[in-house]
């Protein structure tokens, strides 16, 4: 177990370097610079700020600096926002996108697993039927049509919640009925096929043959082995929504580090997109590496090979 | 081996505790310090007022009022690298200024007094006793360090060249290319109290009314690189102090007690700027009165608050660029043969195109816009002149003639011929639009078929219009504040005309040249207006750009509040009050 | 108050499928006193396994269906009954061992938890009496240390091993009757003969009664108080083990124990074995059932089901050779076998 | 009872055994895939669904040619029309007849769904096949290569390629084609490794079979179910990333249009010309629901253990078996 954990720990740190390697290099494919701007369209203005942000120098010798203060954890500065630090960008921005991330996890998850409980139990009746469309549905509606529609009928019309802005568990709602909406639909989807997997197990059979009510045959036997497929893609999936979606925060207009994914890469502002891509890659390398260990506990049969 | 994997259980948990109990507070801070409704009358933020941070004296106790707006996010608050206008909408309320400009008047502010040599090259200004907020007085080395770090070829800073050509300071050029010291430049300190500008040659447009900032040089070698990141990183000499900064989320700022003119303006204490990308979301905010004022209505929404907006004309100029400089020879001929771009202008229906995609903005037939003074400080330079050009409604019959008369001089027998020409913009929805629009016109009027629209983002769009790979530029500069700064952009060598600064120049006329470097040096208002007239018509007949459209911007205030002055530059809530 | 402790009068059960309903089981009966062991023989798809786990309602409802028949335990009906009735009686009254102990067991659970559990749920015991009773249960089926055992996950352990945790956990709330369905099948032959004398010890310790699924009649020889022999749905031939074994009077019987391997026997002689395959009970044939294999199979046969002839109070057969019309047949079991028959003047049941 | 008068004496002749066929196979027996068209045949649900998407395709193709209008011909005097006999649809900000441009975006949105699902996937599934089959280092390192392949945020490659490629419905699917392809290629993977030590492969391997036959051969059509139930979730989801695109600005070039290009343009409107934004966004959730039914289907059509379990659903699962009582079951 031990030696298996280390072996890890040393994939995810260099996988985690390729990346910050990769993208530090596939950026600088991209044409232009940051600094171009409606404002800035004179080559020799440009010059002067490139040689100030150090950016003329060979490429390999920004890549050492770059690498030297990634290992200290200093992402460096904007190039785009002067004086904005990647560091506090992050430090400010995350945690408002981890809440929202977690709310609909946490929110999410649980819910959809029960739906697809439910679904798989009552199989060929109408709930099944409902959860079932329920399902598809939210995996098919864009996320940016279930947020308008969501704020347009919940805020708007109804008025039962605030329509945007991050300012009280209210506001947080909206953005979270969103983002679990197609949450609850793939765990509702997986979580259903599974559980009718397990269905045709012997061991639910000798569970029956042992008396057993039948609310303790679905949870302590068939959920418990339903379930460990389900965390494969637990990893990446925390990941993916703790690091915030442009398309929630825009629409209703939370400070979070979604947006900032997408204008960092239109702007070409180097620093920020390496912060953000290499932050993000660490959270997802070392989410596998957490569900990797998470499943051994669950499942006893896995011993690492 | 049992232990091991609780531990590993145990730290699982806690980090997923630690997601949640981390994340829950990250509006906490928010919620507390700003009124939720702001309905109520005053402001009942639970922050105690008047913990100004290190002012002496008592404040007195003012009447508590809110101004929540929505407005945009600054780029940065580092005055030295600072390039847009977003930016100076905040220096405006933070810092003092030596003259403060106040709905389209710049007043005397730290600067008592200045006085002017006969040949209008050197201005000498008496300083009045200001201070920062942490009590050290502002001197006339402030104001000179602002403007000698702008200049300073080793920060980097990108507006030196715009200052160079706007003022022309005594050797400030040469310092920039780092050919002479700090001491040559005509930018000085004589004592604590007065500050002596001198200029290599008189300038008429220049009114000696500086509208600079106090910089400390310590200060800025003290933050170094996170100089305007976070509210610490700033110096607060001005109306108001910024208390707090929420990334994309909200600014706060509060009254400043030690401000020069504290009692005699900037009535309301506490200002929210609340910072939204999504024009829905502002719109609704403004319906529910969480606002009191929307600095910029989406074209979409103009109808639903129709009873509460306003306009304001003079946004940035965005024309159709032809490239002469194409390396493809025959393109380079079309785009340069006059009766085509003649023919490309006449056939669009500005008015039109406006109302459809972009109804805050106006239609822009000529390179002066609305907004500038002319002959006289009260009347329109649009006015006084008005030259022949196109239409602002199009006129088919002409493009049809002049795209004839194209074809002949080129050698085409019909539109078919022509290769296919593409068209560069910005990945931005309202230039995506206009792009369709425009094409689609040529395509029904002039039977224009092949060309090809190229959306990239603006760095790309950019790059690519600096390095002449493109045939069709949709541009958008910037209208400045008189019409010589736009038409000296043209010149031969102008900041716009040869991008690069290598010496290709999209437009070269000699006439036009030297009617722009006249105007520059006539103090005669009338005549110097005259002359830009006649430039301005010269450009029009044969300059690479086709103007279309002038931005406008339309802004929504709430009823209850009073005294309120829109401007591009500067957020002026000089004598605004909130009476909700 | 019938007196017989499980008494099956016939039983009807159809799966409905896809392709239309399969009539698993035709027409069962049998009965079955407190610690006797009652052997059920047939090929695979006979429906035996059916008939035991309808025993015990483990069928899930929708497929499978009761058509007919009653079972009474102890007197009382248990056709009727519904699911959570039955829970209290399973695990109590009657218990199951299944065939693959690998797949029966859960795997994500230690062994001894899922004894304790059926403890639990019939025994008022607090957890620590229900672990120290599922320990005592490991030890007597002859599980090596069965306090680390208790803690193993099912992985860990060997088949024997495996099904021995099933007969602990099988008997651990001392059930009245044991249905074992296949218990050895899965398991190498010397496993196989240790699990047998554990049943049978256990059988004369506690008085469970058993009811043994196989189709292997060496295991029924060593084990059977009586015997029943499966085929189609129906039960063509039972009755105590010398009946079976020595004057067997059903072709399918004489079939099936031509076709097992006995030392006794010369190495030359060619073991018969039974042409065709079972008849798919989609669609039962209409006369007997095994007419289509059947050697001597005649013209009533194929038209008419035939009726149950009693040999004896515990022996009887149901097969037209009986009938005294048909002609006298000599059992094809070989010269030296002593189980020479002359089957003649049964009479109609 | 069967009276004794019925049976004649004559009755009790032996037959010769030989006559008679015994090894008659009664049930219905089919091929694996006739079995699953026949069974998807009779899932309503799953010919609604193709009926959806064959009558959105035909539409796509047809309804552009038909109308009167062009899909890029403004007509600034009839802007903001909302759906009338004219426009059936109405007209967008700037006149064009939004009737055309739904249907030419989603023309632009099947294709560069239908595309750029099935190139990423036919890559996904080789690369998969060989880091499943292989495994070892090339499997680690084809693993690895794709873990920081998908945490490199996909706009970089998008740009990259609008600006080498242009920005049309080429580049799109490009684009498609490199994101798509390692999500593809993970699942295909862990498919192959499940059924890679299953008997039937090693049965293959010890006779001597090469890696290449005991793959395509062998498991590949074991597969082949879930590769189909794979291309039928894919497909949906790249018509999803492609919305995703168009909302971030860097769906396909103008004039061209996609329904996604459509939708996130009217996702600003919804207040003032709601029409804008719900014709659009209904058509694409009402394909990409199509898509994830049929898929949905297909699963259960595939898996012969679902096979019995789908009459599950009642008593008279017999009678009416056709369709009507089976369910969208997973």
């Amino acid at each position: 177990m031990r030696r298996y954990i280390v072996r890890r720990f040393f994939i995810s740190v260099v996988t985690v370097w390729t990346i910050a390697t990769v993208c530090f290099f596939l950026l600088r494919l991209l044409p232009g610079n940051p600094f171009l701007s409606t404002t800035i369209m004179k080559q020799d203005m440009v010059d002067k700020m490139m040689r100030y942000y150090g950016l003329d120098k060979p490429l390999w010798q920004q890549y050492i600096t770059y690498m030297g203060n990634l290992l200290r954890g200093d992402f460096g500065y904007s190039l785009k926002y002067a004086g904005r630090s990647v560091n506090y960008v992050i430090k400010s921005t995350f945690p408002t996108s981890a809440q929202l991330g977690m709310q609909a996890l946490f929110f999410g998850i649980p819910t959809g697993t029960l739906l697809g409980i439910i679904s798989a139990k009552r199989r060929g009746k109408e709930l099944d039927y409902a959860f079932n469309a329920l399902s598809v549905i939210g995996i098919s509606v864009p996320s940016f049509i279930i947020a308008a529609l969501l704020q347009y009928i919940l805020g708007l019309k109804l008025g039962w919640f605030p329509v945007a802005q991050w300012k009280s568990f209210s506001h947080t709602i909206l953005p979270t009925l969103t983002l679990s909406f197609g949450i609850i639909a793939s765990h509702c989807r997986s979580m259903r096929t599974l559980m009718l997997e397990v269905d045709q197990q012997d061991y639910l059979k000798t569970a029956r043959a042992k008396g057993l009510g039948e609310t303790r045959i679905v949870f302590f036997h068939q959920i418990r082995n339903a379930i460990i497929p389900m965390i494969t893609g637990l990893g990446t999936e925390i990941a993916g929504l703790l690091m915030g979606s442009y398309v929630v925060e825009k629409i209703f207009s939370i400070p979070g580090m979604g947006s900032y994914f997408v204008t960092s890469i239109q702007g070409l502002d180097y620093t920020m997109v390496l912060g953000l891509v290499v932050f993000q890659g660490t959270f997802v390398v070392f989410a596998n590496f957490l569900v990797d260990i998470l499943y051994v506990i669950v499942d006893p049969r896995i011993r690492i090979s | 081996m049992k232990k091991l994997r609780n531990l590993l259980l145990v730290l699982l948990v806690a980090t997923l505790l630690f997601g949640t109990i981390s994340g829950c507070n990250t509006y906490s801070g928010g919620s507390t310090s700003t009124p939720d409704q702001s309905t109520e009358p005053t402001s009942s933020g639970t922050d105690n007022e008047n913990d100004d941070n290190g002012s002496g004296t008592e404040q007195p106790t003012v009447k508590e009022t809110t101004f929540t707006f929505v407005g945009d996010q600054p780029n940065t608050l580092n005055m030295i690298l600072s390039v847009s206008n977003i930016d100076s909408h905040i220096f405006y309320l933070t810092s003092a200024m030596l003259f403060r400009p106040y709905d389209g008047v710049s007043y005397p502010e730290v600067c008592e007094d200045f006085t002017v040599s006969e040949d209008k090259t050197v201005y000498t200004y008496k300083l009045r006793d200001a201070q920062y907020s942490d009590g050290t007085p502002i001197t006339a080395e402030h104001f000179a360090y602002y403007l000698l770090a702008r200049l300073d070829p080793e920060m980097g800073s990108p507006m030196a060249a715009d200052l160079i050509n706007t003022y022309g300071f005594l050797n400030a050029a040469a310092y920039n290319a780092g050919e002479c010291s700090r001491e040559d430049v005509g930018i000085k300190a004589l004592d604590e109290k007065t500050l002596e500008i001198t200029l290599e040659r008189p300038i008429a447009t220049f009114d000696g009314k500086l509208d600079i900032y106090p910089l400390r040089e310590e200060f800025v070698k003290e933050k170094g690189e996170a100089l305007g990141g976070t509210p610490d990183d700033l110096e607060y000499s001005g109306p108001y102090i910024l208390k707090e900064w929420v990334l994309d989320g909200y600014m706060d700022f509060v009254k400043n007690p030690t401000y020069i003119d504290a009692d005699k303006s900037f009535p309301t204490t506490n200002i929210r700027m609340v910072i939204s990308s999504d024009h829905n979301t502002r719109v609704t905010m403004f319906e529910n009165g969480e606002v009191d004022c929307l600095m910029n209505v989406g074209n979409d929404y103009l109808d639903i608050l129709k009873d509460y907006i306003e306009h304001n004309p003079g946004g940035g100029h965005q024309a159709i660029q032809f490239n002469r400089l194409n390396q493809d020879p025959a393109k380079a001929a079309i785009l340069g043969n006059k009766n085509f771009r003649k023919a490309l202008s006449y056939a669009l229906n500005r008015e039109a195109i406006v109302a459809a995609t972009n109804p805050s903005s106006a239609p822009l037939t000529r390179l002066v816009s609305s907004n500038h003074a002319g002959i006289r400080e009260d009347s329109l330079f649009t006015e006084d002149f008005t030259p022949n050009t196109v239409p602002a409604a199009g006129d088919v019959n002409k493009a049809k003639e002049y795209l004839d008369a194209a074809l002949q001089e080129l050698g085409y027998s019909s539109v078919s011929e022509l290769p296919t020409l593409e068209y560069l913009t910005f990945e931005v929805p309202t230039y995506r639009l206009i792009a369709e629009t425009v094409i689609d016109q040529w395509k029904q009027l002039l039977g224009l078929e092949n060309i090809s629209i190229l959306l990239l983002p603006v760095p790309q769009a950019i790059q690519a219009m600096m390095t002449y790979d493109y045939d069709i530029y949709y541009t958008s500069l910037s209208s400045g504040d008189d019409p010589i700064e736009i038409l000296s952009m043209w010149v031969t060598g102008g900041t716009v005309n040869d991008i690069t600064g290598s010496g290709r120049n999209l437009f070269e006329n000699e006439k036009y040249d030297e009617l722009v470097a006249e105007a520059i040096v006539t103090f005669d208002r009338q005549k110097r207006m005259e002359l830009l007239a006649e430039a301005e018509q010269i450009i029009l007949e044969e300059g690479p750009i086709e103007p279309l459209i002038v931005d406008g911007i339309y802004y929504a205030v709430a009823p209850y509040v009073e005294g309120f002055v829109y401007s591009s530059d500067y957020y002026q809530f000089n004598y605004l009050v909130v009476n909700k | 108050m019938s007196k017989h402790l499980l008494e099956v009068k016939d039983l009807y059960v159809s799966f409905d499928t896809y392709a239309g309903e399969v009539q698993a089981v035709r027409g069962v009966d049998f009965t079955l006193d407190g610690g006797e062991t009652l052997a059920i023989v047939g090929e695979s798809g006979c429906g035996k396994s059916v008939t035991v786990q309808t025993i015990m309602k483990l069928n899930p409802e929708p497929p499978s269906r009761i058509k007919g028949g009653s079972i009474l335990y102890r007197g009382e009906e248990l056709i009727n009954k519904t699911n959570r009735e039955m829970q209290a009686y399973r695990g109590k009254e009657f218990s199951m061992i299944f065939q693959d102990s690998m797949t029966s067991l859960n795997p994500t659970m230690r062994v001894g938890r899922q004894i304790s559990e059926a403890i639990l749920k019939h025994r008022k015991m607090d957890r620590k009496e229900a672990k120290k009773l599922a320990v005592e249960m490991l030890a007597k089926v002859g599980l090596p240390n069965p306090d680390k055992c208790y803690r193993q996950y099912p992985h860990t352990l060997s088949g024997g091993m495996r099904q021995r945790v099933m007969i602990a956990m099988a008997l651990s709330c001392e059930p009245a009757i044991l249905l074992a369905d296949e218990p050895t099948t899965a398991l190498d032959v010397t496993t196989q003969a240790q699990i047998l004398e554990l049943m049978k010890e256990i059988k004369e310790r506690t008085g469970t009664s058993i009811i043994l699924i196989t189709h292997n009649l060496g295991v029924v020889s060593r084990m059977a108080d009586r015997i029943a022999i499966m085929y189609a749905g129906k039960i063509v031939e039972r009755g105590l083990p010398d009946d079976i074994f020595y004057r067997p009077k059903h072709p399918y019987t004489w079939g099936l124990l031509g076709s097992m391997p006995d030392m006794s026997l010369r190495t030359d002689r060619k073991l018969t074995s039974i042409p065709g395959t079972p008849p798919d009970l989609f669609a039962p044939p209409e006369g007997c059932a095994f007419a289509s294999r059947c050697p001597y199979c005649m013209h009533v046969c194929l038209k008419h089901e035939p009726p149950v002839f009693d040999m004896s109070e515990e022996h009887q057969s149901a097969c037209w050779l009986i009938d005294s019309r048909a002609e006298m047949v000599v059992p094809p079991l070989g010269e030296d076998k002593t189980l020479r028959v002359k089957g003649r003047g049964g009479h109609v049941v | 009872m069967i009276r004794d008068n019925d049976i004649k004496n004559t009755d009790f002749k032996f037959i010769d055994i030989g006559s008679m066929d015994t090894e008659s196979i009664v049930r219905p027996s089919t091929s694996y895939w006739p079995d699953v068209w026949m069974r998807l045949r009779r899932n309503r649900l799953a010919m609604t669904c193709l009926t959806i998407i064959a009558v959105l395709t035909l539409l796509a193709i047809f309804a552009p040619i038909l109308s009167d209008y062009e899909y890029d011909a403004t007509n600034l005097s009839k802007a903001n029309l909302p759906p009338c006999a004219e426009h059936w649809f109405g007209t967008d900000s700037v006149g064009r007849d939004l009737w055309t441009r739904v249907w030419v975006g989603a023309r632009v949105s099947l294709m560069v769904g239908l595309v750029g699902a099935i190139i990423p996937f036919v890559i996904g599934t080789i690369v998969g096949a060989i880091a499943g089959w292989f495994g070892g280092w090339i499997d680690m390192i084809i693993m690895r290569i794709i873990d920081v392949g998908l945490c490199i945020p996909s706009m970089i490659y998008v740009i990259l390629i609008i600006l080498y490629l242009g920005g049309g419905a080429k580049s799109l699917i490009v684009a498609m084609a490199i994101m798509g392809w390692m999500g593809s290629a993970r699942g295909f993977r862990a498919r192959v490794l499940q059924f890679k030590n299953r008997e039937f492969a090693l049965a293959a391997k010890t006779l001597g079979a090469s890696p290449k036959r005991i793959v395509f051969r062998h498991i590949l059509p074991n597969i082949l179910g879930n590769i189909a139930v794979g291309l039928a979730s894919f497909i949906p989801s790249v018509i999803f990333m492609e919305a995703g695109l168009s909302f971030i600005g860097l769906g396909i070039a103008p004039p061209m249009t996609s329904l996604g290009q459509l939708a996130s343009d009217g996702a600003g409107k919804y207040r003032t010309f709601f029409y804008q934004f719900a014709i659009p966004s209904l058509v694409i959730s009402i394909i990409i629901f199509a898509f994830f039914m049929f898929g949905n289907c297909l699963r259960d059509s595939l898996d012969p253990k679902l096979r019995d379990q789908m009459l599950i659903n009642g008593r008279r699962g017999r009678k009416d078996m056709a369709g009507k009582k089976v369910s969208a079951d997973e």
